[in-house]
C-alpha cells in the first residue's frame, strides 16, 4: 500500500489535537487576526500514527542493520540516552528560568564539559556549536578574533584536500581566502607541504585527523609545531574523534581548536539528518575568545554567563553563536553515554573501532582496490580500480549492497582518489556482522568482475523505491505540495 | 561492556587475519608524545541502572516546570507534546537513520522533509521553505547572510523588538565578513519607527512577530519602504503557534521568513535542540542555505524523494556554498511536522486561538493587581508587564514558592535601566487556571 | 536479510546487561547453587535492538494497517494510555504496599468500576478476570456459587453454536455439561429455541450479543425473562459489547453477568496475544460472590479485600482467580482510554463501528455472499457461497488479501455458515481507509470469479513467509531451539 | 474526537451508501427499552492534556517504590528494566498485532514466542515450555488440572511454602470440579514434611522455590515419592531470576514448573499484568494448557513458525479443550524474552549471583539489629524476619519515613497469630547502600 502525502488525505474537519472549547473573548490581536485557512490537511490519530509508522518502515537506520557510512560514525545510540533525555527535570526545563532552580543543568554541563577537556587534554571547550560545521565556525572565529585581539589581519587558511567541504565553506563563511594543501602520495598531508604555503598571510591550518582517508597524520605534531612557528593556528577536524578517543591526548598534538561531533564519538542519534552537537575545544591560546554562553562554577553555585558583557577575567567572547545556551537535550544524551563508558570503555570503544576497519581493510583488500598502506583508522578507503573494465560504477556497486539488505558506504568520497568507497563499520558491529557484511561485498566484487553489469545497473530491486531521477529534481525543482488545480 | 559487541576471541581472531600483533599496533602512526597517560582522571565504566541514578539525580536538582506555575517563555514555549509525537520520532527507523542521502533506502525521512517545507510553506505565507535549520536564531543570521549574497550590499538593520539572541547571533555570524549589523535598542513599548530608518544601503531589515516584548504589528507598509529601497524583509518568529491566529509574514510581504519552531516540537528543554524554520519566496531559491527535499520519479515512474539543488552546498561548492551548514535539526523537523499534522488545520488554529484567549485572561487578571500595568496592547500568548520591582528579584521571589512568574527582560538588557521592573509573562494551554491564580497571589504578596 | 534465533548468535561472553562486581562472600544457598550454565546465548545491546527491531517488521499491527479481525475489535490504541501506564506513581507500585501509600491506584480501580458500572446498568462488577475467557469462568463460577448457595445442583449450560469457543469450554471447566442451542436461519437465536432446551438442570444460558453473526438479539429481553423463569442465570458474552457501549444498558437486558474486554471496546492494545483483561459485571443475584479482591470505599478512604475471610457484608465470594489485583496495568490504559472519550465519544464510537460495518456489509453485498440480512452490528459477515465453482478457498481468498497489504478478516468463523469471512473493522479507520479496502476486496473477488485460482493459491508472495506448513508443525512438534548436534 | 476519523460528511455519505436514515436506524434491533438514557451519569469527552493530568493525578495519590527505600516481595520484584527492553515493545508492531494467527505476516511474535519457549524450558530445565498463561498463579491452577487430566485423580496437595495465591486460585479453579485442594499451613520455618503426607489419591504435590518465606529446598526426594505414588511434582516459583543461581526444578525431578515471570518482564504494576510461565516434560505436550509455538517450513521450504496443536484447544474442541484460555499474556512475554535476551548467560547468572549477594549483606546487617531474628537459614533475594511486634504497624511506621520494609505474612495469614511479628524482606539490585541504611536506622527506631 503506497502512503500519500498527508496533504492527500482528504481535507476535513478533523483533528489528533482536540482543544477545549472557548468561551467568547475580546482579543487583544490589534486588527491582526489571520483571515484565510492556512490549508493544512485534518489527519485523526489514528491515520496520523499509521501515517509516520509506514514512512519509518521506508527508512534504514542503525537499528535496522549495518551502516558503514564512512566519516559518519554509525554507531549504536543506547536507549537509555532518550530516557535520561526525557526524564521531566532534564527535559521540562526552561532556559530562562532562574540559575538557581537549574543548577542541576548547569552541573550537567560543567561534567560534560570536564569529559571533554580531560579526554583532549585541552584546557577550554565551548559547548554552543550545534554540529560539527558550527563547531568548526567557532574554531576559526575564536581564531579570527585572537589575530583580531593580536592586531593582525592575516586572510588565508590552509586547508587539504582530502578536508570535509565544510572546512572550506567555514573558512570562506569567516571571510578567509582557502588555499589549498595537497595530499601525498601515501594518503597523508606533509609537513613539507604545509610549510610550503605557510607565510605571514595564513591564519591558520584546518587539518582532519585521523583523515578522511582513514590514516592518521603521522607529521601532525611536527605540522602543528611549524604552524605555531610560522604565527599560525592549527584547527583540526574532529569528527574523526572515535577512531583515538581515550588514546590521544589532542593537546599533544599542539591542536588550538577542535570540534568534537557528539553525534558521532559520544552516540547521540543522527535522526534522520541533526540535531548534532559540535562542543569545541581550544587551547589556551584561543580560550579567551571562546562565545557565550559558558558555566562558572564559584562558591555560590553554578552561574552562567549568557551576554558579552558579563564575560569577567580573560575573558574576551567573541559573542554568540545560537539561541539559548546550546544543544542541551544532546549533552544530556552524551554525558549518559559517557558515564556508561568510563575511561576503560571509552579506550575500548576506539580499539574495537580500530579493530573492525582494519579487519574490514584486510578482509577485502584482495577484491577491492585499497587506495593507501594501512593499518587504517576507524575506516578503510577502497576506490574503483577493482570496477575497471566491468561497466559498474561505484554507484552502481553501492547500490547493489542496498539489495543485501546494506546501507552503502560513502562513495565518491574523500575526492583524493577515484571512485571512493569508503567503509566506517563502528564498534558496535559484531564480527559476525562484519562476516557476513564482507560475504557480501565479495561476493558482489565477483559478480561485477564476472561481467554482469546489467545486475548492477538494475539495483536495486527490492527497495521501496529503485534508482530516483536526480536530475530532474534539480531541473525543475517541486519543493512543496500544492493542490491539484481544479 | 553492554554496547560491545566483540569478545576476547574475536578480538584475537580478528588481529589474526589482519596479521596484527595487538591493537595498539594498529595505532603505530600515532607519535608516543602524543599517547594517553594509562590514568586519564575520569571514572571507569557504569551499569545501566547507575548511569540512570546519576542522571536521575542531577535532573532533581532542577524546578522542573511541571513542578510550578511557569509562565515562561521569551522564544522558548511550552506547549503539550502529543504522546504519540514522542513515540514516533523514538521510532529506531526515524531516530537512528542518517541524513537521506541514499534515496531508496531513506523515502520516510525524505517524505517527512517534504511534507515539512510544505507545512512551514503554507504557516508562513512564503513559497518555498529548506529542511529545517539548526535553530530560529542562526536562521535568522543565515537569512540575514542570503541578504547580503543578493543585494551585495554590507548593512543590516535589526529592530529592538526582535529576540535579543537572534540579533547577537546575527551580528556574530556576519562582523567578520565585515557587514555592519545595527541593532536597535529594545523596544518595550512596540513604538519604533523603521520606515524612518530604511535606506539604499540596506540588505535587509529584520523585524519579529510577535515581537520580543509580545507587540504585534503589520508590517506592510515597512515591507513597501523596505523593497523600494531595494532591500529585503526579513520577519522572524519565535512563537511558530502564533502563525495559526495571525495574518502571515508572506501576507505582509516579507521575503525571508525565519522561525524557531522549538515550541511545536520539543519541550522547552533548556532550550535546545531546537529547529530552524527558514522560508523565502522562490526567486530566491538558489541563494537559500540548507538542504531542500525535492519531489521527482524513480526508474519505474513512481513518485518519490530526493536531496536536492546540493550545487550550492559544501560537499560540492567547498569555499562558494551559501553555507557551512550540514548536519542540520531533522529529528526535531519531523517532530516539528508530526505535531502539525497531529494539530491539523482545526488543532492549529484552534490551539492558537485558545493560547491567546488564556493569554487575554491572565493580561487581565494581571492588570488588576496594585501595582502592576501590562506594557503590550496587543499580544498573542505573551505579554510584558512593569511593576516598580526589580523583577529579577520578584522571580526569584516567586520561584522559591514553585511559580516561575515569566522572564525578567533584564536578563537581556542589563543596562536599560528603564527595564528593570519589565517582565515577560507567557501564558498557554499549559496554565491551568491554579497557575494563574498562583501567579495573581503571589505577585501581590511580593509588590505589597 | 534473515533474522537467526537468538540461540544461533555466537554464544560467548557477552551480555547487554552489566552487573557490578561482586565481592567474595558466603552464600546461603544450602548447596543449591546451579552447577551447570543454562545455556542461553550473550548478545550486546546493539544486537539485541537490531534483532527485535528487525522480528518486529516481520508484524502487521493496527499501526501499520487495516486490520479487519472479526470479533476481535483491532481498534487504535491510544498511545497516551502507554504513556499513563508507564508513569512511576501507576508502574512503580507494589501490590503489597500498606494500602495507605496507594491510595490513587485503588481510586483508579474504583473509577474504572464506576465507569463499568455505569455503562452497563449493573450493580457490582469483579476487575480480576484477566482476559475474556477468565472473565466468562468468573461469570459461571459466581452462576455455580449462587446455585450451591441457593442449595441446587443443575447440571448444565446452554450455548448457541454460534459461540466463541471459550464458552463451552469455560462451562466445562466449571463442571457443567454444555447442550447447544441451533441457530435460526436469520442467524438469531429465538427464545422459543431455548425454551425448547430449558428446563430444572439448566443453571444458565451463555449467549454472545451481539452475536458472532454480527447481529444483535432481537429477543434477548424475552430470553431473559424465561432464563430466569426456569430459575436460571444470564450470561452475556460481552466480547462484541463495542458495538453497542454507551448506548444499551446491559442491566435492562436482563442479564446476570457478561466480561468486558478492555482489550477490545476499551482499547488495551492486544500486544501479539495479550495481556487482555476482563472485568465481569454481575446482577445483584450475582454480586454477592464476586471474587476477591476488591475495592472498598469508607470513611478512612480506600481499602482492598484480598481475603475470602475478610469478606463483609453480604459479600460470599467464591474465591480468587488470580494472583495480586487484577491486571491493573490495564486498568489505567482503560480508564484513561475512557476519560478521553467521555460520554459522549463513547456514544460515538458505538455509532462509527456500527456505521463503517455496515458501510462494508452494504459496499460488498453484491460481490460476496452476506450471510443473513441486516443491518448488521459492528461487523458484518459473509460465506463463501460467491467462491462457488471459482476453485477458490477462503482460506485462499484471505492470504491474497495479505498481498494487498491487508490482515485478513476472520476466516471460518462462526461455524454457523459455511467459509466465513468475519469483518470489524472498528470506528478508528476512515472512510477513506475503507474504500481503499473495499476496492482491493472486489477487485480480488472480480479475479476469482475471473477464473484465476492459480493467483490465490500462490498467495502470499509479498510477505517474509509465504503459506507455513502447518501440519508438519502438528505432527512433528519443534517447539523449541536446540543445539546442533556436532 | 481525536481518535475518531468520520467526519460529519463521511457519514452523511455511508448512510446514504448503505441505505439507512440515521446510525439510529441501524440499531432497529435493538428493543427501546433497553436503550440507555440520553444522560448516563459520566463526563464528557477530555483533551489529551486533560486525561495526562487526571491519570497524573492518581499516580501522585501513590507513594511509589522510587521514591522510596522498598524492600518488598512477596511474589512481586523490582528489577531495573534496562530502557531498550521498553523501547522494544512499545514498537507498533508488536504492541498492536493481534494473536499471531496469520502466520505469513506474523513472524516477528511468533520468532519471539519460540525464543521464549526455548528460554523458559532452558531456565526451567524443562523439555517444553508453552508461550505463556495469564500469570503465575493461574499456570499453577492449571498445572493441577493438568495433572488432573493426566493421572485422573482428583486430590491436590500444595504445600505451605506455596504463595497464598496460588494456592488459593488453584483451589478457586478446582473446587467446582470436584477437587480436593488441600493446602497446608504456611510453612514460614521451612520444616513442612512433604514426603511423609503422599499418597495414592494424588495427582499431584505443588511445592514452590524459593518458597513464600524464602526458604530454598531439594526436592529430588520429594519427586521420587511422588512419582512412586504415580502422582506429578508441580514447582512453582515466583522468582524466576532464582534460576539463575539454583538448581534447576527439572534437575529435581519435576513434572511441570510454573512461575511468574513478572520480575524479569515488568515494573512492579501493583501486580498486573504478569505473565505466567509454563513448563513440563515433553511426554505430556499434548495435556498441556496454552498456546504453543512450533516450526515448521513455508512452500519454498524457508523454516518458519506457526502457532500449533491448537486441537487442543478451545476454539477446536470446544468443551473439550485443555483450558479455556485465549488471550494470554504475549505482549509480557515479549518483555519476558527481550529481557532474558539482554541479559544473556552472563548477565542472568551474575545478576541472580549479585541478588543473593546484597541479601545476603542485607540479612547479616539485619540479624544484627536488637530484636530482629532472620528466619530463614536458606534464601535467594527475599527472606523472612521475626520480631516482637506487629509487622503490620511497624511496615505503616516506617512508610512514614518512606522505607517501605517489606510485607508483613499477616496480610495473607491473619489467622496465624505466630506470624504477626513475621515480615518478608526481599532485596534486589535495586537496593542501594542507603536504602538498607535506612531500613536498619528504621527499624531500630521503631523496634526500641
Amino acid at each position: 500500500v503506497e502512503e500519500r502525502l498527508i496533504f492527500e488525505y482528504d481535507h476535513h474537519d478533523r483533528t489528533a489535537v482536540d482543544v477545549p472549547a472557548i468561551e467568547p473573548y475580546e482579543d487583544r490581536l490589534g486588527g491582526l487576526r489571520r483571515t484565510g485557512a492556512v490549508g493544512l490537511p485534518g489527519l485523526a490519530e489514528p491515520q496520523v500514527v499509521r501515517h509516520y509508522t509506514r514512512l519509518s518502515q521506508k527508512n534504514y537506520g542503525i537499528d535496522t542493520g549495518l551502516f558503514p557510512l564512512g566519516s559518519c560514525t554509525m554507531k549504536y545510540n543506547p536507549r537509555l540516552n532518550e530516557k535520561a533525555a526525557r526524564m521531566a527535570g532534564l527535559a521540562d526545563i526552561h532556559p530562562f528560568q532562574p540559575v538557581s532552580t537549574v543548577q542541576g543543568a548547569l552541573e550537567l554541563m560543567d561534567t560534560l564539559s570536564h569529559w571533554l577537556k580531560q579526554l583532549t587534554g585541552m584546557p577550554a571547550v565551548a559547548l554552543s556549536p550545534a554540529a560539527g560545521a558550527h563547531g568548526e565556525l567557532c574554531g576559526v572565529m575564536a581564531i579570527r578574533a585572537a589575530m583580531d585581539a593580536r592586531g593582525e589581519n592575516r586572510t588565508t587558511i590552509l586547508v587539504p584536500e582530502s578536508a570535509h567541504g565544510t572546512n572550506p565553506a567555514t573558512a570562506a563563511i569567516c571571510g578567509y581566502v582557502v588555499e589549498s594543501i595537497p595530499a601525498e602520495e601515501s594518503g597523508r598531508v606533509s609537513a613539507e607541504a604545509v610549510k610550503a604555503k605557510l607565510g605571514p598571510h595564513v591564519a591558520a591550518v584546518m587539518i582532519t585527523n585521523p583523515n578522511t582517508c582513514g590514516l592518521f597524520e603521522p607529521e601532525m605534531i611536527e605540522i602543528s609545531r611549524i604552524v605555531h612557528e610560522a604565527g599560525a593556528y592549527v584547527y583540526m577536524d574532529g569528527a574523526n574523534f572515535n577512531a583515538v578517543v581515550g588514546r590521544i591526548r589532542i593537546a599533544d598534538l599542539g591542536v588550538d581548536a577542535m570540534h568534537i561531533n557528539l553525534h558521532k564519538t559520544f552516540s547521540t542519534p543522527h535522526g534522520g539528518g541533526g540535531p548534532g552537537s559540535g562542543p569545541t575545544v581550544l587551547s589556551a591560546a584561543l580560550a579567551p575568545y571562546a562565545p557565550v554562553p559558558y558555566v562558572v562554577r564559584d562558591d555560590k553555585g553554578f552561574r552562567l554567563v549568557e551576554l558579552e558583557r558579563d564575560a569577567d577575567g580573560d575573558a574576551k567572547p567573541f559573542g554568540r553563536m545560537k539561541g539559548y545556551h546550546g544543544q542541551f537535550g544532546m549533552f544530556v544524551r552524551a554525558l549518559a553515554y559517557m558515564l556508561a563508558l568510563g575511561k576503560d570503555g571509552l579506550q575500548q570503544v576506539s580499539g574495537d573501532a580500530v579493530l573492525n576497519a582494519n579487519y574490514l581493510y584486510a578482509r577485502l583488500a584482495d577484491v577491492l582496490s585499497a587506495s593507501f598502506e594501512g593499518p587504517v583508522m576507524h575506516e578503510a578507503l577502497f576506490d574503483d580500480r577493482f570496477l575497471k573494465d566491468t561497466g559498474v560504477t561505484t554507484l552502481d556497486f553501492a547500490k547493489a549492497l542496498i539489495d543485501e539488505g546494506y546501507h552503502p558506504m560513502t562513495m565518491y568520497f574523500p575526492l583524493v582518489v577515484h571512485g571512493a568507497l569508503l567503509m566506517e563499520p563502528t564498534e558496535t558491529e559484531s564480527k559476525a556482522a562484519l562476516d557476513q557484511f564482507i560475504d557480501a561485498v565479495r561476493g558482489l566484487a565477483e559478480r561485477a568482475k564476472a561481467g554482469d553489469a546489467e545486475y548492477f545497473r538494475q539495483a536495486p530491486v527490492h527497495t521501496p523505491r529503485r534508482r530516483l531521477d536526480e536530475t530532474l529534481a534539480a531541473r525543475k525543482p517541486v519543493l512543496r505540495w500544492t493542490p491539484p488545480e481544479s | 561492556m553492554r554496547f560491545l559487541p566483540l569478545t576476547a576471541d574475536d578480538r584475537q581472531a580478528m588481529l589474526a587475519a589482519i596479521g596484527a600483533e595487538s591493537v595498539d599496533a594498529l595505532y603505530r602512526d600515532v607519535p608516543a608524545a602524543a599517547r594517553h597517560p594509562e590514568a586519564i582522571d575520569l571514572p571507569n565504566q557504569k551499569t545501566e541502572l547507575q548511569v540512570e541514578r546519576a542522571m536521575a539525580a542531577l535532573a532533581a536538582k532542577n524546578l522542573n516546570c511541571s513542578q510550578a506555575a511557569a509562565f515562561l517563555g521569551a522564544g522558548n514555549y511550552r506547549h503539550h507534546t502529543p504522546a504519540a509525537l514522542d513515540y514516533l520520532i523514538q521510532r529506531g527507523e526515524f531516530l537512528t537513520a542518517y541524513t537521506p542521502y541514499q534515496p531508496e533506502i531513506a523515502q520516510g525521512t525524505l517524505q517527512v522533509l517534504f511534507e515539512f517545507q510544505t507545512q512551514v510553506a503554507l504557516m508562513t505565507g512564503m513559497e518555498v521553505a529548506n529542511a529545517s535549520m539548526y535553530d530560529g536564531a542562526t536562521a535568522c543570521a543565515e537569512a540575514a547572510a542570503m541578504a547580503q549574497r543578493i543585494t551585495k550590499r554590507k548593512k543590516v538593520l535589526v529592530s529592538g523588538g526582535v529576540h535579543p539572541h537572534f540579533a547577537d547571533t546575527t551580528d556574530t555570524f556576519l562582523k567578520f565578513t565585515g557587514v555592519d549589523v545595527e541593532i536597535l535598542p529594545p523596544d518595550a513599548m512596540g513604538l519604533e519607527d523603521l520606515i524612518g530608518r530604511v535606506d539604499d544601503d540596506l540588505a535587509c531589515v529584520i523585524v519579529q512577530t510577535p515581537g520580543f516584548f509580545g507587540h504585534l504589528k503589520d508590517f506592510s507598509a515597512l515591507a513597501e519602504a523596505v523593497h523600494e529601497a531595494g532591500a529585503l524583509l526579513v520577519v522572524a518568529t519565535t512563537e511558530p503557534l502564533s502563525l495559526g491566529l495571525l495574518k502571515t509574514p508572506g501576507e505582509m510581504g516579507a521575503d525571508i521568513v525565519v522561525a524557531e519552531g522549538q515550541s511545536l516540537a520539543l519541550p522547552a528543554g533548556f532550550g535546545g535542540p531546537g529547529v530552524g524554520l527558514f522560508a523565502s519566496r522562490s526567486k530566491y531559491l538558489r541563494q537559500m542555505p540548507g538542504r531542500l527535499c525535492g519531489e521527482t520519479v524513480d526508474v519505474d515512474g513512481k513518485r518519490g524523494f530526493v536531496l536536492t539543488l546540493s550545487t550550492r552546498e559544501q560537499h560540492i561548492r567547498r569555499e562558494k556554498a551559501t553555507s557551512n551548514i550540514c548536519t542540520n535539526s531533522g529529528l526535531v523537523a519531523t517532530a516539528f511536522s508530526i505535531h502539525m499534522t497531529l494539530l491539523g488545520e482545526k488543532g492549529f488554529t484552534g490551539l492558537a486561538d485558545y493560547n491567546h484567549a488564556r493569554a487575554v485572561e491572565a493580561a487581565r487578571r494581571l492588570a488588576a493587581v496594585p501595582g502592576v500595568k501590562v506594557l503590550s496592547s496587543t499580544f498573542f500568548n505573551e505579554f510584558a508587564i512593569a511593576f516598580d520591582a526589580s523583577a529579577a528579584a520578584v522571580v526569584e521571589a516567586l520561584a522559591a514558592k514553585n511559580v516561575l512568574a515569566g522572564v525578567p527582560a533584564s536578563r537581556f538588557y542589563p543596562t536599560y535601566p528603564e527595564l528593570d521592573g519589565v517582565l515577560l509573562v507567557a501564558v498557554t494551554e499549559m496554565n491551568s487556571d491554579e497557575d494563574l491564580d498562583a501567579l495573581v497571589a503571589g505577585l501581590k504578596e511580593v509588590l505589597s
